[in-house]
């Protein structure tokens, strides 16, 4: 699991690299750092671009981005290796420094990577239990929250909310079938009620214009008569005979 | 033990179904059928009353099972074991639900920024939530509101015990609406 | 035996996964918490070199498991199914998310070099990791951990198992959060 095979190629000078075994560009780079037994802290960025860019090439990556993005570091890194500077400036920064440090942090993964490999292939020659008894009918698992973790999760999504959600005022929709309801109601009660007997005292703008279109399409069913007494004066509401709705 | 019978039995653990003693002797080609039969006897003697397990012959060949006087217990511990916590995600969603309700999965997947299907799926199972109407607008949604097993398990009366979303942590407040009916 | 190591023998034979003290408390409600650890001992002992099995200890509990000398014999009979071998790809990311947990996908992502969308996935849905918090910041990224099923993949008791970075050949601390142009 350390390094995927390379197959050497008699008819050819090159060397055929199985892609498919690189977990990605930085596992290709350590790979080509090892073949050539380089030290990676002051790593010979020319040398390496070129062989990567080959490589790449050769096996017709050029179209994986992630590949593509690290030739383009590598000539960027090449690029600036080759700016003069000047002698004892102490504000130098390698240029290799962050891909070196990417390399460095890589390469420790690659040796996690194969501590857990044989640690799984040591497990694996263990078998468990091989037959399992089929669940018994029983009730689901008790279960178990915290009001302390609920509200962990409301502030974490709480803090997801869009702005613009915060502040929406949600339209209430005309509710002319209640108004039509309450209406008829009162009438059933009485046979004359007044208009503020159909709005309460603190009616919303809402509840006028349901009761109002209420009372119209009532009116025009004949279901009621509307009228109103004097010039400005209270409007009365007088349920229809059943002789007047026929 | 005799090194056959040792095999065997990790071979009989290890088993998904009942083996054979076609099966067993494979194991070893050059063990003969009275061998086998002779490690099986052995393994069986071994298992004894004072053991949890005992090898069974069952189906045509042998299987361990554990013996029938712990097999309620263990039935019963199967689903005592463990009470299931919530995942985040799930917590998550119902927190929402708690504080939103009526709310539908679509303003849920909003705030979420991730498809909470599923999640509501398994909360509606648990009957942690419950759909309690239709909202308006295109489909009329289903909205989801919490159930009363919902207040039971976190130990509240009644939603009122919530504490207020003004109470949680300064930093994350939400900003108070300037003079904007809800 | 005890009838307590009895009972829990039973259980543990009849589990699929390492039982934890917890769960093997909560088959006898009157046993404590040190009768039960003697049990498991006497289990333990009880189950040396001469038998096919072993009690191990693993994944924060125990679990009955076949010793290893007889792993071939067991899968070349292919009565019970060998666990499937993780790619270096799944391994990888799960490495990185062993050391860093909780972690994010970016992070991830960054160290691979690649996209670990897709094996975040793969390896959520084998249950290897989960979910366990929401990061700061943009867009609030979740991060992952790993779960117990990591543990018993790879035969640890815990995370501290795992070998320590410093004890790695390449000597490398966790990068120091400056601000390093990426």
């Amino acid at each position: 699991m350390t390094g995927p095979p390379i197959l050497r190629d008699p008819g050819n000078s090159g060397f055929v690299v199985e892609l498919e075994k690189f977990s990605g560009p930085l596992d290709l780079l350590l790979h080509l750092i090892r073949e050539d037994e380089v030290d990676i802290t002051d790593l010979p960025i020319a040398k390496i671009a070129d062989q990567f860019l080959s490589v790449i090439q050769d096996l017709g990556l050029n179209q994986a981005a992630d590949y593509l993005e690290m030739a383009a570091r590598l000539l960027r890194i090449k690029a600036q290796m080759l700016l003069p500077r000047r002698l004892g400036d102490d504000e130098w920064e390698d240029p290799r420094a962050e891909l070196v440090r990417r390399l460095l942090e890589y390469q420790q993964i690659r040796e996690l990577v194969d501590w857990l490999g044989h640690a799984a292939d040591v497990r694996a020659e263990r078998f468990g239990r091989g037959y399992e008894a089929p669940p018994p009918d029983a009730p689901p698992a008790p279960l178990q929250i915290d009001l302390n973790d609920l509200l962990a999760a409301a502030e974490r999504v709480i803090a997801l909310i869009p702005e613009p959600m915060l502040h929406r005022v949600v339209p209430r929709p005309l509710d002319v079938e209640g108004a039509t309801a309450r209406i008829t109601a009162l009438l059933a009660e009485r046979e004359q009620v007044a208009w503020s007997d159909m709005v309460g005292p603190a009616a919303t703008i809402v509840d006028v214009l349901s009761t109002f279109i209420a009372l119209l399409e009532l009116a025009k069913r004949s279901a009621l008569t509307l009228s109103q007494p004097e010039p400005f004066g209270p409007m009365v509401i007088t349920r229809a005979t059943p002789r007047d709705a026929a | 033990m005799q090194p056959l019978a040792t095999l065997l039995e990790a071979a009989l653990f290890a088993a998904s179904r009942p083996l054979t003693l076609e099966d067993l002797a494979s194991l070893d080609p050059g063990a003969g059928e009275l061998a086998v039969r002779a490690a099986i006897d052995e393994i069986r003697s071994m298992y004894g009353e004072e053991h949890g397990v005992e090898l069974v012959e069952i189906a045509g060949g042998w299987q361990f099972l554990t013996r029938r006087e712990y097999a309620e217990t263990i039935d019963r511990a199967q689903f005592a074991l463990r009470p299931r916590r919530l995942s985040p995600a799930a917590l998550e969603t119902l927190a929402i639900i708690a504080y939103r309700q009526p709310v539908g999965r679509l303003e849920v997947d909003e705030i979420r920024g991730v498809d909470s299907g599923a999640v509501i799926d398994k909360l509606l199972e648990r009957g942690l939530i419950e759909v309690v109407t239709r909202g308006e607008g295109l489909g009329r949604p289903l909205l989801y509101g919490t159930t009363p097993s919902f207040l039971e398990i976190l130990g509240l009366k009644d939603l009122e015990d919530l504490p207020r979303l003004e109470e949680l942590s300064v930093a994350l407040r939400r900003p108070a609406p300037v003079d904007e009916p809800e």
